[in-house]
C-alpha cells in the first residue's frame, strides 16, 4: 500500500464514518464505560465535537468488532468518539476524575466539554 | 387569532395577503421592536403575544 | 505527595498538573486526582505549600502565594 | 449597590483611583450609556458562551430550504437565492435609542450560525452546552435534522475531501495550526475605495454591473470561439451579484419600514419619533446610494459589515473608520453644521457598539483562541494619505474620545503613527491607553508601508491605504491590493518546530508521527545539525499550513462562493469573477506565528548547555522533556536560566534572527494562488494558552500545561530582566521591513509612573526610541496588578476592567483564569 492509501485509510477512519449522521438517541447516548470517560481518551483540540484519539490503541483496531482487534503499534492512534461504548476494549481505565469547566481551555488528557458529559465528573 | 385581525400587523400595500407582524421585547439588557414577514390569513402562535404601548 | 486537603498520598506526577506560577520560579500548580483542590507545590521539594481557590486567591508572580514564588530579577 | 456608590464619587476620586469604566459611566450621554448596557456579549468566557446567549436557527433553516430548493445552480447563483430568502425573510429588530441599524441574528441576544461551513462546527454546535433556544429538546431535534442535511456537504468537507489525505488528518490533529480552508470563516477586507471613495451605492453597483452583462452579451451572442466560453459562467456570477445587491437595498428598506411603523404607531416621544423618521430616511438611502451625512455614511458602513457576515462568519473586520467617513463627518459637523460634535460623538460611540454586539457560532478552538470577543475587530486610525501627508483629523480624535466613553473590547484600534502626527492626536491615542484599554496598538507607519512594498510588491500609492485584516497584517483597500479573504489556516503553532526537531517529528501529544523524520536528537553532534534538523520541521510545517490554504482558497468561488462580498469588489464587478477568486489580486498572505519566540530560547538553551557547556547530554534533555521534567526541578531552572531573547543577549538574540531568516527565505520559496509570497507574522493572540496543553515540554523550561509566551517577539513573561531599553534593543536587531511582515510587542506600563503630563512625556519618549529602532508595532497593557488582583477576587466589581491579550483586547473577567494569570505575570516595565 503507498503511501497515499495509507494515509486515505486514516483519514477515512477519522473522517468517515466517525461523522456520519446520527439521531438525536445516539447522539445522546453515553455508555457507563465510554472513550470520554478513559483516562487513554484525548480530545482533540481541532474539531471539538466529542472526537479525540486513544492514546493507546492505533489505527486498525476495532473495539467494537466480535472479538475486539487491538492494534498497538503504528504512527497513528485509534480515532474514536467521546460517547464510543468500550465495554469490550481491554484498555479501558476509567479516569479518576474529568475535567467539565468549558470556561477553562483545552487539556486534551483531562477535559471533556460535551454538554453530555456534563455530571460525569467527580 | 389571525395576523389580519392583530392591530401589530401591517400589511404590505403591494401585496395585502402579506404583512409585517410587529412585536415588543424587553428582555434582560433592552428593550426592542422586532417584526417579520407573515401571511395575513395565518394563525398567531401563542408565543407571539400581542402588546400594547 | 500528599494533599493537605484529603490527605491523598501519591507521587507528585500523580497530581494532575495544571500550570506554573511563573516560568522562572519552581511552584507550580497541581490539582488533587481525589478531592480535584488546587494545590501549590514546590516543585524542587515535591511539597504542597498550600491550596489555591481558584475562585478566591489571585494567582500570578505572587497573589495568592505571596512569598512563594518572587520576581527572580 | 456598588454602582450606586460609584456614582456618588466625584470624577477626581475615581480619577485618582484608575477607575476609569465609572468615570465613562459619569461622562457618556444617556443613550450612549443604555445602547452600551445592552449588548449580549457574544465573546466566550473562557471557551464557554455567556449566560442568555443563544444560537440562531431562524436564518440556518431559511438558508437551508432555498439552497436545497436551487440545487442545480452554480455556487454563487444558488447561495445569492439563499441569502436573498434569509434577508427578506429573517427577523429584524430595532433597539430603544439606537440611531444605527443592522444585526447578524434575529434578536440582540443569538449567535449567527453558518451551517455550510463545517460539518465538524455543526456537530461541535449540537453538543455545545448553553446555547439551544428554549424548549431545548425541540431544538436539539432541529439542529440534528440540520446537521443530517449538511453532513458532508459543507465547504471545508469538501475542501477536506480533495486535500492529501496526509495534509488533512495532520493539520486537523489541530496540533500545528488552526482556521478553516474556506471563505465561509476567515478575514475578508473590503475594497473602500470603491465603496467610499468612488462613492458607489448599491445602485451604482447594479448599473456597473449591468454594463459589463451588456458587453458580455455582445459577445456571447457574436462570433462563437474559445474566448467567450468563461463568460457564461461570469453571467450567472453577475446575475447573483446583482441578486444579493437588490435583496441587501430590500432588507434596509424593511429597517426604513419598521422605523417608519414605530413611529407612527407606537412612539410617543417626539423626540425619538423624530429620530425614528431619520433612520428610516436613512435605511431608505443607504445602502442603494452613497451616503450624504455621516449617519448615513456610518450606516452604510454597518449594512455592507453586516450583509458580508450574513454570508459568512468573518473572523475579522478590517477598517479605516477616520479616513473613509471623515468626508461625511467634516460636512456636518464643520461645514454645514447640521450636527454638533456632541451629537457625532454619540454616533461614533453607537457605531463601535454596532460592532462589538456582532457575534457568530465559533468552533471551540476560535473562542479559546479569542477568549473574550468574536473575532479580531482591529479598526485602523490615523496614518497618511495616498500623497504622504499626514491623514489624522477631527474624526480620528472623535474616535479615540468615543472609546474612551463606550469602553468596548471590539472594535479595538491600530494607530498608524508617523513622524508629522501631531502632539493633540497623541496625547489622545496615550489617554486610551492610560484608560486601561489596551487599545489602540502603535503601527510604524513608515516601516510597515516600505514592508508592504518589499513582501508584496504593492505601488507606494496603494500601499499607504493599508488597514489591519486582522490584528496586525496590513493589507492596502485598492482594486488590485485588497485581499478578499484570509484564510486562517495559514496559522502555526511554531513551538512545534522546535519540538518535532527534538523528538524526530513524533508528536507524543497527539500521539502521531506528524514532522519529517528529522534524525535521533540524542545523536546530534553539534548545534549545526540540530538547528538544520528545526529547519526541515520549520519548512514541513509552513508547507502543509500553506499547501492547505491555497487549495482551499483556489477552490472557494466552487465550493462557497460569495456574491455579496463579490458585488462590493470592483475588480470582481469588472470580470465577473468571484472575489476570493485569486485572478486580478496582487497577493497580501502571511503566515500567523504563533508561540514562535519559544523556538529561539529553545534551542539557545540547548545550544548552551548541552553543545557548549555540555551540562547535560541531549539524552538526558529528551527524557527530561518526555517526561514533562517531572523530578528535574533542579535542571529545569538551568534551562531556564539560559540566554533569553528580550534582554540584548546576541547569544540567543543572534540565534532568533537567524530563525527569522531561514523563514524569511522560504517565505519567498513557497507561493500564494496569486504567485506571491508568505511572509511570517509572529503574533499569538490568546493561542498560547489555547495550546498551552497541546505543546509538550521545551527546553526554555516549559512544561506541557503551562501558558506559551504572550507572542510575537514578546519575551517570555518575566524573563525580559533587563528593562524596557533592552526588550526594545532586542526587538530593534530584527529587520522589520526584510524578516517578516510583523512582528507583535506586548509591554506592561505601570498606572502610576505615567500619570500625568510626566507620565505623557515619558511615554512619547518610549515611543521616540521604539520608533528610532524601526519596530514596527507596540502595544500597551497599563492595568496595575493589583486591579487585576481584585478583579480575579471579586469578578462582579470588575466587569469592566479591560485588557490587552495579544492582538486584541478583551474584558479580564472574560478570559480564563489561566489567561488571567499569563498577564499578570508579564513585566511590568519601568520607563
Amino acid at each position: 500500500m503507498g503511501r497515499r492509501d495509507e494515509w486515505k485509510q486514516v483519514q477515512n477512519s477519522m473522517y468517515g464514518e466517525i461523522t456520519k449522521a446520527r439521531s438525536v438517541e445516539e447522539r445522546e447516548k453515553v455508555p457507563d464505560a465510554a472513550c470520554g470517560l478513559c483516562k487513554n481518551f484525548a480530545e482533540n483540540a481541532y474539531a471539538s465535537d466529542g472526537r479525540g484519539l486513544c492514546k493507546i490503541l492505533k489505527v486498525g483496531s476495532n473495539i467494537a468488532a466480535d472479538p475486539p482487534v487491538f492494534v498497538t503499534a503504528g504512527e497513528v492512534g485509534l480515532p474514536t468518539m467521546f460517547n464510543t461504548d468500550a465495554a469490550a476494549c481491554a484498555h479501558y481505565a476509567k479516569m479518576d476524575f474529568i475535567d467539565t469547566d468549558g470556561t477553562e481551555v483545552a487539556d486534551p488528557g483531562y477535559r471533556r466539554v460535551q454538554r453530555q458529559m456534563e455530571g460525569k465528573g467527580k | 387569532m389571525k395576523y389580519k385581525e392583530s392591530k401589530n400587523f401591517f400589511p404590505y400595500p403591494e401585496n395585502p395577503q402579506r404583512g409585517d407582524y410587529v412585536e415588543r421585547v424587553v428582555d434582560p439588557r433592552q428593550a426592542y421592536y422586532k417584526v417579520k414577514p407573515v401571511n395575513a390569513e395565518d394563525e398567531i402562535p401563542e408565543s407571539a403575544s400581542e402588546f400594547q404601548k | 505527595m500528599k494533599c493537605t486537603e484529603c490527605s491523598f498520598e501519591a507521587p507528585v506526577a500523580k497530581f494532575r498538573y495544571l500550570y506554573n506560577a511563573r516560568i522562572d520560579a519552581s511552584i507550580a500548580l497541581r490539582q488533587c486526582p481525589q478531592c480535584q483542590a488546587w494545590l501549590a507545590v514546590d516543585e524542587l521539594s515535591g511539597s504542597v505549600k498550600q491550596k489555591v481557590g481558584p475562585g478566591e486567591a489571585p494567582w500570578g508572580k505572587s497573589a495568592g502565594i505571596e512569598g512563594l514564588a518572587e520576581d527572580a530579577r | 449597590m456598588a454602582q450606586a456608590a460609584k456614582i456618588q464619587e466625584s470624577i477626581e476620586d475615581l480619577e485618582k483611583k484608575q477607575e476609569w469604566w465609572w468615570i465613562a459611566e459619569k461622562k457618556r450621554s444617556k443613550r450612549l450609556d443604555y445602547l452600551r448596557k445592552a449588548v449580549w456579549k457574544k465573546g466566550a468566557i473562557g471557551g464557554n458562551y455567556a449566560p442568555g446567549v443563544k444560537v440562531d436557527l431562524e436564518i440556518p433553516v431559511l438558508f437551508t430550504q432555498m439552497y436545497n430548493w436551487w440545487k442545480f445552480d452554480p455556487p454563487m447563483l444558488r447561495r445569492a437565492k439563499a441569502n436573498a430568502h434569509i434577508l427578506d425573510n429573517m427577523t429584524i429588530f430595532i433597539t430603544d435609542h439606537a440611531q444605527l441599524v443592522g444585526y447578524v441574528g434575529t434578536t440582540p441576544n443569538t449567535l449567527l450560525w453558518r451551517i455550510d461551513g463545517a460539518s465538524m462546527v455543526n456537530e461541535e454546535l449540537y453538543n455545545e452546552p448553553g446555547v439551544m433556544p428554549e424548549p431545548e429538546q425541540a431544538s436539539l431535534k432541529k439542529v440534528a435534522d440540520l446537521n443530517a442535511a449538511w453532513a458532508g456537504q459543507t465547504a471545508v468537507d469538501k475542501v477536506a475531501r480533495i486535500l492529501d489525505p496526509e495534509d488533512a488528518v495532520k493539520f486537523l490533529s489541530g496540533a500545528i495550526g488552526w482556521g478553516a480552508p474556506t471563505s465561509a470563516y476567515g478575514y475578508s477586507g473590503k475594497d473602500y475605495e470603491f465603496l467610499f471613495a468612488q462613492r458607489n451605492g448599491f445602485l451604482d453597483i447594479i448599473e456597473k454591473i449591468d454594463e459589463a452583462i451588456e458587453k458580455a452579451e455582445d459577445r456571447t451572442m457574436g462570433a462563437p470561439g474559445p474566448d467567450i466560453l468563461p463568460l457564461y459562467e461570469r453571467l450567472q456570477n453577475w446575475d447573483a451579484m446583482k441578486m444579493i445587491l437588490e435583496a441587501s437595498i430590500r432588507y434596509a428598506n424593511r429597517y426604513a419600514r419598521l422605523a417608519r411603523i414605530i413611529a407612527e404607531n407606537y412612539e410617543t416621544d417626539p423626540t425619538r419619533k423624530e429620530e425614528l423618521i431619520r433612520l428610516a430616511e436613512t435605511c431608505e438611502h443607504v445602502p442603494a446610494h452613497a451616503p450624504r451625512s455621516l449617519q448615513e455614511s456610518l450606516q452604510y458602513d454597518h449594512f455592507v459589515q453586516v450583509l458580508a457576515r450574513i454570508e459568512a462568519l468573518e473572523g475579522a473586520w478590517p477598517a479605516r473608520p477616520d479616513y473613509y467617513h471623515w468626508p461625511m463627518y467634516h460636512k456636518d459637523v464643520n461645514v454645514e453644521k447640521n450636527i454638533t460634535r456632541e451629537e457625532a460623538l454619540d454616533l461614533v460611540g453607537e457605531f463601535m457598539i454596532r460592532a462589538y454586539e456582532v457575534g457568530g457560532f465559533g468552533p471551540r478552538w476560535a473562542r479559546e483562541g479569542l477568549q473574550g470577543i468574536t473575532g479580531t475587530w482591529v479598526w485602523t486610525l490615523g496614518g497618511v494619505n495616498k500623497d504622504g501627508t499626514d491623514a489624522c483629523n477631527d474624526l480620528t480624535v472623535a474616535f479615540l474620545q468615543a472609546a474612551r466613553m463606550v469602553r468596548v473590547a471590539n472594535p479595538t484600534f491600530a494607530f498608524r503613527w508617523h513622524p508629522k502626527v501631531a502632539d493633540d492626536v497623541m496625547r489622545e491615542v496615550f489617554e486610551c491607553i492610560r484608560h486601561g484599554l489596551g487599545y489602540p496598538s502603535i503601527r510604524n507607519d513608515p516601516v510597515l508601508i516600505q514592508n508592504a512594498m518589499h513582501w508584496h510588491g504593492h505601488p507606494l500609492e496603494e500601499a499607504r491605504t493599508w488597514v489591519h485584516q486582522a490584528c496586525m497584517s496590513p493589507c492596502p483597500t485598492t482594486k488590485h491590493g485588497v485581499q478578499p479573504m484570509r484564510m486562517a489556516s495559514a496559522t502555526a503553532n511554531c513551538a512545534k518546530m522546535v519540538e518535532y526537531a527534538l523528538h524526530n517529528g513524533y508528536d507524543f501529544v497527539v500521539q502521531m508521527q506528524m514532522g519529517p523524520k528529522t534524525g535521533d536528537a540524542a545523536k546530534f553532534k553539534d548545534f549545526e545539525e540540530f538547528f538544520a534538523a528545526w529547519v526541515k520541521q520549520m519548512e514541513w510545517l509552513t508547507n502543509t499550513l500553506v499547501r492547505t490554504v491555497n487549495l482551499g482558497r483556489y477552490k472557494d468561488p466552487e465550493f462557497f462562493g460569495r456574491p455579496f462580498l463579490s458585488a462590493t469588489y470592483e475588480r470582481a464587478v469588472e470580470s465577473g469573477l468571484d472575489a476570493v477568486s485569486p485572478v486580478g489580486e496582487r497577493g497580501n498572505c502571511w503566515i500567523t506565528g504563533f508561540t514562535w519566540v519559544e523556538n529561539a530560547d529553545s534551542l539557545a538553551a540547548v545550544k548552551k548547555l548541552v553543545f557548549d557547556d555540555k551540562k547535560y547530554t541531549m539524552a538526558e534533555l529528551l527524557d527530561a522533556l518526555r517526561t514533562n521534567w517531572e523530578g528535574r526541578e533542579d535542571m529545569r531552572l538551568d534551562f531556564v536560566k539560559a540566554p533569553k531573547w528580550g534582554n540584548d543577549d546576541d547569544y540567543v538574540d543572534d540565534i532568533m534572527l537567524r530563525c527569522l531568516r531561514e523563514v524569511a527565505r522560504h517565505s519567498r520559496e513557497i507561493q500564494c494562488p496569486c504567485g506571491n509570497t508568505w511572509p511570517l507574522l509572529p503574533e499569538n493572540v490568546s493561542g498560547n494558552i489555547h495550546y498551552s496543553s497541546i505543546v509538550g515540554a521545551l527546553p526554555n523550561g516549559r512544561r506541557l500545561g503551562d501558558a506559551l509566551y504572550d507572542g510575537g517577539i514578546s519575551p517570555g513573561p518575566g524573563l525580559d530582566k533587563k528593562g524596557p531599553t533592552a526588550v526594545l534593543k532586542s526587538c530593534g536587531k530584527i529587520d522589520h521591513v526584510g524578516d517578516g511582515r510583523a512582528f507583535l510587542l506586548n509591554q506592561r506600563l505601570s498606572p502610576t509612573q505615567l500619570a500625568g503630563e510626566k507620565g505623557y512625556q515619558l511615554w512619547k519618549a518610549y515611543i521616540k526610541t521604539w520608533a528610532d529602532l524601526g519596530l514596527d508595532h507596540v502595544q500597551f497593557n497599563m492595568v496595575s496588578d493589583e486591579t487585576l488582583r481584585a478583579a480575579q477576587r471579586d469578578p462582579e466589581k470588575y466587569q469592566e476592567v479591560i485588557v490587552r491579550v495579544a492582538g486584541y483586547s478583551a474584558h479580564f473577567v472574560d478570559i480564563s483564569r489561566k489567561t488571567q494569570d499569563n498577564i499578570i505575570q508579564r513585566t511590568i516595565q519601568g520607563i
